[in-house]
């Protein structure tokens, strides 16, 4: 694999640490008492280490992180993901998935989509997350379910999605090592050396300046028929879960009836 | 109908089955007798259109020369670079076998006349389609046409046995099916092997079995390491399917357990025809087609087959069940077979091919016996039957016939054949070895013949538990509210109500169904030059190459090794004089 | 801002989608409450979108926005209907179990059932839980004590 | 003229045969006939032919000229080149033809046979003409006549292999003929694997020959193209003693047509089931257990004299067995009760007596052989006609203990049985005594070499009366024996060791067994065994017909009406109502006699064979007649046989000897027996231990059902098991390789959604690692 030299076993290692602690921390039956403490615990200071690895990797692949922000946005996203993974507790879970929302939307500000960036938070945490919660309540059962605490294959999931995870990064990687000459995003040096302005607006300012305006211009210019199917989708998806929700009622009551 | 020309004669053949069995289905609604008659009647044209076909090829003098006669070719599928044909012919090779099938068919459907009663149109259907797919092997000249008929008999008689058969049919069936199967893909795979070497080195993608041997014979499969034992594999290919099919011991479990199972018009054509084919494919691809391999393989088959004489005897010596006991009894006798056909000398080739014949013969009487035996008594089991003699003389005088004839008493068709094989092995083993393979071969060759002994043993036993003795079975068998509707069924001839019915002797579709078999074993037994003339120059065109082969790998030349000559004194040879008195005197061998 | 002017940073962007979706992947496959697979199937989503703004970024145009935008939508309805179904499944089960369906296997496989599980030595905390509308809610003071848990 | 009469005499047989199968039925009471008339005119045509082979006989036995007569019927299978000759000459065909031949062997035995058959078919007539079975009878005795006929006849080993199954094929339905009783079905199958075990010889002896000799026909065949093959037995063979193979080669041959012969012959050690074929109907007995079928073996031997001759040990072995066999067989018949057996072992004995002389391996020892064979098929039958007519009378019983002092009761069948005794036992001028003396002769010979080497000197007759101690003397002086002159016409001898050593590559294995030694210890055995023969055959004839009159029960009003061999054991008539044929059941019918002489057609028969009994003998020992006839057969023609012959002599201390031999024999049986009652106490009683022994028949039974039959049960049974076990398991067990398979991959399929979408992403996982291998590696 033809990557900056060092990065390969860097980025493997952070990666294999990262299926390791994923596999320590999901809840599991075997491990119980102390052990299933000390494994959390290892599990966690392993994360952390695939964090740091990860970010060195990145650091090697091409300077990533001179952006403290990002980093730290980055960092709460993932954290916050991998806790709602691991937390037995899925009401627990559903709160850590609002911290990795809130770090996805710091992400997509930084990268640039502001209005991406509030929707998330918006849609998100303010309707499907609240959402979740109610039926959360609606649904829990006492205590902390059985199905809670143990999990389903966790060995080879962790392993598949460590593979899975190291095919991406090398693969990411090998992308910083040659970008594409069709589309690259010039760096300001670039820029300045080459007086001949790009044909589509290369200037990151340029591109930052009333993003809004020009995703809304996008919708609703290129993807106008696309909008509308959404809207008609979500309309559906009403309907449906109405439509559903009665029928499901509809069907208790025969069974209680029956019963 | 001599107005046909002989390929027309043959084409008819093999497709009147095919038009009887869809007759005899439509007569479903007549009632099961319509049906059989129907059946019969099937049967009988075809026999006798293989009677007009045999006769007429005998007199083509092309059958001596070991040509094919009656050659037809009708394009299958011939686009693109395939050549699949559906040609037709037969030759000395197949001559006898195909007119056995047809003959073993009549008898199948005349020994199933009153023992099948339910699904009738069904069962004389598929018979039909067995036997359609049995003269197909035996007349197809194309590999793809040989295998798909070769194959498809495999289909009716699959639910002959599953729907027909005995207490244990489901399993028989599964097993005969799945074990065959499996044997006959990987020859199939051989076969294409052969076919695809052919093509890359003439260049033509023919399915055609004779251009194959030439092209294969011009073009031999490589059978060294740099050629990575090509034709070693493609000879181990084909073995898996024949030596299933034949079955050579140790792959021959399935066989008991069919014939058990089977009804006894499976039994028949199992017995008859279905076991030949393996014999009849080493005959057809495997010596000819890959003779180096088997001249390495033959001292090995040699050996299987004669261990397969003693083992199967000795099983067979054990059995209570008579139907398992003739089973294993075939399995004895296909040992014979083998073993002759692997000694790879003239007359022991010639030998086995007539056997195929003579065992088709014997078997096939023995099982449809029993399988009347079954129908009076409703037993099988040799403890529970006796005296029958009393019962049933003529039926009691036809097994003894088969018996003899199946033990090789000479005079009948069992002796030309075995006599000829233990011949061409003492030969083979005398004087066709390297001096340090002898001993083996001999010692095989007298255990073959020990077997004649054994096998005398088993039968005679049988033969004096069963029908001789005081009547015990046949006394109470009457008694069963089991078998109360066969009984009834005999009844509407019997005098005094069942008593006589289960013991009545032959009646006339019993005699039909065994007259012709006992006719041609003793015509056999009498005159079996008759039936090796025509069979003679195919079979020793088709091993031929592997016993040179054969001698070549004993480093034995064309002139007999010096060892032979120890064998040989001159007393062997011709003496050119008029008068013997004025015989000059001759060398004793110690001169030489 | 002063992201654009570092390329570098869509790597990094890219490397995070990753493995939140990888994140998400994972627990959708091992985590049985239904809930949960959902959360996590929405970590998946958002490991998308982040990767597609990049890529957007990457080449410079608002295609991955309008998508991300989209996946917003398909998110929104997907959620709602998809808790319709768990509501389903918890009134026919009375769990939120997802290796309650067990019926796609073949007949003589057993039923996987989870093994005699070990006390846990934490308490499980207690929440607050909603009633349906028109029901009066069933009185435990069990639960009383506990609430200030929460 | 000479070809027709010889096809003849099979083929009218055989159409007897056939006629009595297919017409017997409808032939209703005189089923009979077809058997009678073929056998007849069989008869008749033999006799013709026994007139018209004489050929150049008169001329002197050592230089008679091979008379040979060969008839090619048609070509039973032609396999081309099927043998490369060792020299690389032209492949030799395999040619197997049936032919007949005709010879002075072949035209003597044609005659026994067919004569005898003819009188036993006849005799038959009275005996089975109420069973209901007759048919099948008369049809098994016509088909045996055809087979013997052409086993004597046929002039290749092929067809010798061919009508020696056939034979044993039709002694094993005679044996089993009434197949209700057990014991008969099981005497049946015994004799029939027992003979087969001869035949396994017979085979592998066929297969040699043919590899060594090229050829399996007797007779010179000229090929197409003018070039000679040789006849294992043909003149041009014969001509030269060294064209014969000998040596190791010769004596397996030899060896293995001994074991052929044993068993057919009933010799030691495959003699064990010629007394339980007694079994049979008496009639069957006679002719097919005394007088003709067993007597092939020696047939076989005689036919191939030459071969034996090129391998002395081999004719050692064959002495030895022979003499062995006559002593046992006469010792266990000293004890048995029961008369039908006492025939047996006395038929075994002298069957026995005849191998003696073949051993001999001189002209002598051949034509004695043949000699014998003739006189003991005559009183032999006749012996067994008269047992049974007395069984006929006794209702079936035949334990002589049971019944006695018949002597008023059964004039004819007490003259002619008498007769039969006498000839057997030796006693002159009857028949066996002439035989019996020429073995005695022929053995002597070979112990005394001296002794008979004047004959050959002086030819007259007349030069043999000087005693014997003289001429031993004479020749001592005249030539030491020990250096052996390789021409014919030496001292007889020598002309034996010549030709032991002729033709024969290396010397056989087995010939240190060949010397005078050997000849003398059979000798004495022989001569005790001719008074063992007398006694047992007087001790019987003593105790049937001697004493005061006792009758069995059986032999009053019921049992006395047919069936006669079913025997107490038998329940025979219950068994018939199976028939339906009810015919006889009204006790007695016809025959109500309560014990009786048996009616002339069973007579008749018996009286014709006395008067061979007592001629036989005397006719063809006059000039040595039959000797002189046979001599000129051409296997005894052959150079290496001819060339042992010795003259004519008569040995008057031999014959004294034998005689005085006999003559003790009866004596003891006379104090033992002579007028007592049957079932008092006997002589044999002094015998002490051996008595058992011998009733025992020396524990053959038993030890050959432990040595051969059970090992074989037991790995049959082995076998079985294995079969089942070991490799229909391992068939199992491959059909369960798939099964685990998908044990393992079903675990995936358990009905746990999570784990179906685990395996998906597993797979596209897989996939995607692949694409990235061959995309960056």
């Amino acid at each position: 694999m033809t990557l900056p030299d060092g990065a390969t076993p860097l980025l493997l290692g952070s990666v294999a640490a990262f299926a390791a602690s994923l596999w320590l921390l999901l809840p599991s039956v075997q491990r119980a008492g102390w052990l299933e403490r000390w494994s959390s615990r290892l599990g966690a200071a392993l994360g952390v280490a695939a964090l740091a690895g990860l970010a060195l990797a990145g650091r090697r692949l091409g300077g990533l992180g001179e952006e403290a922000v990002f980093q730290i946005v980055a960092a709460v996203a993932l954290v916050g993901g991998a806790a709602t993974v691991v937390t037995r507790s899925p009401v627990y879970a559903a709160i850590w998935f609002a911290l990795a929302l809130a770090g996805v939307a710091g992400l997509l500000l930084v990268l640039g989509a502001q209005f991406l960036g509030v929707a998330t938070i918006v849609v998100y945490a303010g309707a499907i997350l609240v959402m979740f919660l109610f039926v959360l309540m609606l649904a829990q059962p006492t205590g902390l379910a059985p199905y809670d605490r143990v999990s389903n294959e966790p060995l080879l999931s962790a392993v598949a999605g460590g593979v899975l995870l190291a095919l991406l990064t090398v693969s990411i990687g090998r992308l910083s090592a040659e970008p594409p000459a069709c589309c690259q995003v010039p760096s300001r040096a670039d820029a300045v050396a080459a007086a001949a302005v790009p044909a589509r607006p290369a200037d990151p300012a340029a591109l930052d300046a009333d993003a809004v305006a020009r995703l809304g211009a996008e919708l609703f210019g290129r993807h106008l028929v696309a909008v509308e199917a959404a809207g008609v989708l979500l309309l559906v998806a009403l309907v449906g879960a109405i439509a559903v929700v009665s029928r499901g009622e509809a069907a208790e009551s025969a069974e209680r009836g029956a019963a | 109908m001599n107005g046909f020309s002989t390929a027309t004669l043959l084409i008819l053949t093999v497709v009147a089955p095919l038009v009887g069995a869809v007759v005899a289905w439509g007569m479903a609604s007549r009632g099961p007798h319509a049906v059989r008659q129907s059946a019969l009647v099937t049967a009988l044209v075809t026999l006798g259109l293989v009677a007009i076909l045999v006769l007429r090829g005998l007199a083509d003098p092309a059958l001596r020369s070991g040509g094919a006669f009656a050659v037809s070719t009708v394009p299958w599928f011939t686009d693109g670079p395939f050549d699949v044909r559906l040609s037709l012919g037969l030759d000395g090779l197949s001559l006898w076998m195909f007119a056995l099938s047809a003959l073993l068919t009549v008898t199948a459907v005349l020994v199933s006349w009153n023992s099948v009663r339910e699904h009738v149109a069904a069962f004389y259907a598929l018979l039909l389609l067995l036997e359609a797919a049995m003269l197909g092997v035996f007349a197809a000249r194309d590999v793809i046409l040989f295998y798909v008929c070769f194959e498809f008999t495999l289909v009716p008689l699959f639910f002959l046995i599953g729907i027909w058969g005995h207490e244990e049919r489901r399993r028989a069936a599964v097993t005969f099916f799945l074990y065959t199967l499996a044997g006959s893909v990987l020859s199939f795979v051989g076969l294409l092997a052969i076919v695809v070497w052919n093509a890359s080195h003439t260049g033509q993608l023919t399915f055609d079995i004779a251009a194959l041997t030439a092209g294969v014979r011009a073009h031999p499969l490589p059978m060294d390491g740099t050629g990575g034992w090509l034709q070693w594999l493609v000879f181990l290919a084909l073995l898996a399917g024949f030596a299933i099919k034949v079955p050579i011991i140790p792959f021959h479990t399935w066989l008991p357990l069919a014939h058990v199972e089977a009804p006894t018009g499976g039994s028949v054509d199992l017995a008859g025809v279905l076991l030949k084919l393996g014999i009849y494919g080493f005959l057809r691809f495997s010596l000819p087609m890959l003779p180096e391999a088997s001249a390495v393989a033959a001292p090995w088959l040699f050996a299987l087959g004669a261990v397969g004489i003693v083992y199967g005897a000795l099983v067979a010596l054990v059995q209570t069940d008579l139907k398992r006991l003739v089973a294993y009894s075939s399995v004895s006798h296909m040992g014979y077979i083998v073993m002759g056909l692997f000694a790879l000398e003239p007359a022991a080739v010639e030998g086995a091919n007539l056997q195929l014949v003579n065992h088709g013969l014997s078997a096939a009487g023995l099982f449809a016996l029993v399988g009347m035996i079954y129908e009076r008594f409703h037993t099988r089991s040799i403890p529970n039957l006796g005296g029958l003699a009393a019962r049933a003389p003529w039926l009691t005088t036809m097994f003894v016939l088969f018996t003899f004839a199946s033990i090789g008493l000479p005079g009948l068709n069992g002796f030309a054949g075995e006599f000829l094989i233990l011949a061409g092995s003492f030969q083979r083993a005398w004087q066709g070895v390297a001096a340090e393979w002898r001993p083996a071969y001999l010692l095989l060759a007298a255990g073959a013949v020990a077997g004649l002994v054994l096998g005398a043993w088993y039968m005679l036993w049988a033969v004096e538990r069963v029908f001789f003795g005081a009547e015990r079975r046949a006394a109470d068998s009457h008694g069963h509210g089991a078998t109360g509707a066969l009984h009834a069924a005999h009844g509407g001839r019997s005098h005094d109500g069942v008593f006589t019915a289960p013991a009545a002797d032959l009646e006339w579709h019993e005699w039909g169904a065994i007259a012709p078999l006992a006719v041609f074993a003793l015509w056999i037994g009498l005159f079996p030059g008759a039936f090796l003339g025509p069979a003679s120059a195919a079979v020793r065109g088709v091993t031929g190459a592997a016993g040179e082969r054969f001698a070549e790998r004993m480093h034995l030349g064309a002139p007999a090794p010096p060892h032979a000559a120890r064998a040989h004194p001159r007393a062997a040879e011709p003496v050119a004089m008029s008068d013997p008195r004025t015989a000059p005197p001759a060398p004793t061998p110690g001169q030489r | 801002m002063l992201a654009a002017a570092f390329p570098s940073l869509i790597h990094g962007a890219l490397v995070v989608g990753a493995v939140l979706f990888v994140l998400g992947l994972v627990g959708i496959l091992t985590r049985r409450n239904l809930i949960v697979m959902f959360l996590s199937a929405e970590l998946m989503l958002q490991g998308i979108s982040v990767s597609l703004v990049a890529w957007s970024r990457y080449h410079g145009d608002f295609g991955g926005h309008a998508l991300v935008v989209f996946v917003l939508t398909v998110a929104a309805c997907e959620a709602a209907v998809a808790l319709v179904f768990v509501l389903q499944a918890f009134a026919r089960t009375g769990r939120l179990d997802s290796a309650a369906w067990q019926s796609l296997r073949d007949t003589e496989v057993p039923r996987r059932i989870d093994r005699e599980l070990p006390a846990t030595d934490t308490v499980a905390p207690v929440w607050p839980r909603l009633t349906p509308s028109g029901v009066e809610p069933a009185h435990d003071d069990s639960a009383e004590p506990s609430r200030e848990h929460v | 003229m000479r070809s027709l009469l010889l096809v003849l005499v099979p083929l009218l047989p055989l159409l007897a045969g056939l006629v009595t199968v297919f017409a017997g039925r409808r032939l209703g009471p005189r089923v009979h006939l077809p058997a009678a008339v073929g056998i007849g005119a069989a008869a008749i045509a033999a006799l013709f032919l026994l007139f018209t082979a004489g050929g150049a006989a008169g001329t002197g036995h050592d230089t008679a000229a091979p008379v040979e007569h060969t008839v090619d019927l048609w070509r039973w299978a032609t396999i081309d080149g099927a043998l490369t000759p060792a020299d690389g000459s032209a492949p030799r065909p395999l040619s197997l033809g049936v032919t007949l031949r005709l010879d002075p062997l072949t035209a003597t035995l044609l005659v026994v046979i067919t004569s005898i058959g003819l009188l036993v078919a006849v005799y038959s007539i009275g005996y089975m003409h109420d069973d209901p079975d007759q048919p099948r009878f008369f049809a098994l005795v016509s088909m045996f006549v055809f087979s013997m006929a052409m086993l004597v006849a046929s002039s290749s080993f092929l067809l010798v292999y061919v009508f020696w199954e056939a034979v044993g094929a039709c002694s094993y339905l005679l044996i089993g003929f009434w197949y209700r009783r057990p014991e008969a079905a099981r005497a049946a199958k015994k004799a029939f694997l027992v003979n087969r075990v001869g035949d396994f010889g017979l085979a592998i002896a066929v297969f040699l020959l043919w590899l060594t000799y090229g050829t399996l026909d007797f007779h010179d065949t000229r090929l197409a193209d003018g070039t000679l093959v040789p006849g294992i037995l043909g003149a041009a063979r014969l001509a030269d003693p060294t064209a014969i193979v000998g040596g190791a080669i010769g004596t397996a041959i030899c060896l293995l047509l001994l074991l052929a012969a044993c068993g057919k012959s009933a010799q030691v050690p495959l003699h064990v089931w010629l007394p339980d074929a007694m079994e049979g109907p008496t009639p069957a007995s006679a002719l097919i257990h005394a007088a003709t079928m067993v007597t092939a073996g020696v047939y076989l031997v005689t036919r191939c004299a030459p071969l034996f001759v090129a391998a002395p040990g081999a004719l050692a072995v064959v002495a030895l067995v022979g003499a062995t066999t006559a002593l046992v067989a006469g010792l266990i018949g000293t004890v048995q009760t029961d008369l039908k057996r006492v025939l047996a072992y006395s038929t075994i004995s002298q069957l026995g007596y005849m191998f003696a002389a073949l051993g001999t391996g001189t002209l002598g020892g051949f034509t004695a052989g043949i000699f014998h064979l003739v006189t003991h098929a005559c009183f032999k039958a006749l012996l067994f006609l008269g047992a049974g007519s007395v069984m006929h009378a006794m209702g079936g019983v035949i334990d002589m203990r049971r019944f006695g002092g018949l002597w008023t009761v059964m004039p004819v069948t007490r003259a002619t049985f008498l007769v039969g005794a006498l000839a057997l036992a030796g006693v002159p001028p009857f028949a066996g005594f002439f035989s019996k003396d020429e073995i005695l002769a022929a053995l002597h010979s070979r112990g005394w070499p001296d002794a008979h080497a004047s004959g050959h000197h002086d030819e007259s007759p007349a030069a043999a009366t000087p005693p014997a101690v003289r001429v031993a003397t004479w020749d001592r002086r005249a030539a030491p024996p020990t250096i052996p002159v390789a021409s014919g016409s030496a001292a007889s001898h020598r002309a034996v060791a010549v030709s032991a050593s002729g033709g024969a590559a290396a010397a056989g294995p087995l010939d240190w067994l060949a010397g005078p030694r050997l000849y003398r210890t059979l000798f004495w055995m022989s001569l005790f065994t001719a008074g063992l023969t007398a006694f047992y055959t007087f001790r019987a004839v003593f105790m049937t017909f001697t004493g005061p009159l006792r009758l069995p029960p059986e032999a009053h009003g019921h049992g006395a009406h047919g069936h006669d061999d079913h025997g107490p054991s038998h329940g025979g008539h219950g068994g018939h109502a199976g028939h339906g044929a009810a015919g006889h059941e009204p006790a007695g019918g016809h025959r109500t006699a309560v014990s009786h002489e048996s009616p002339p057609v069973m007579t008749r028969p018996l009286v014709i064979l006395a008067v061979a009994s007592f001629l036989a003998g005397v006719v063809l020992f006059i000039g040595h007649g039959l000797a002189r006839f046979l001599a000129a057969t051409p296997s005894l023609a052959a150079a290496n046989v001819a060339a042992t012959a010795v003259p004519p002599v008569f040995h008057w201390d031999l014959a004294i000897q034998g005689t005085l031999a006999a003559a003790i024999g009866i004596a003891l049986a006379a104090i033992g027996h002579y007028g007592r009652r049957s079932d008092g106490p006997s002589v044999e009683r002094f015998l002490g231990p051996l008595q058992t022994l011998f009733a025992r028949r020396f524990y053959f039974d038993e030890v050959e059902h432990a040595a051969v039959v059970r090992p074989l049960e037991w790995l049959a049974a082995v076998a079985a098991t294995v079969d089942r076990v070991v490799i229909d398991g391992l068939v199992r067990s491959v059909a369960h390789v798939p099964v685990a398979l998908g044990g393992v991959v079903r675990r995936f399929q358990g009905g746990v959604l999570q784990r179906y979408s685990l395996a998906g992403v597993v797979g596209v996982l897989g996939m995607l690692v692949a694409l990235a291998w061959n995309l960056w590696l």
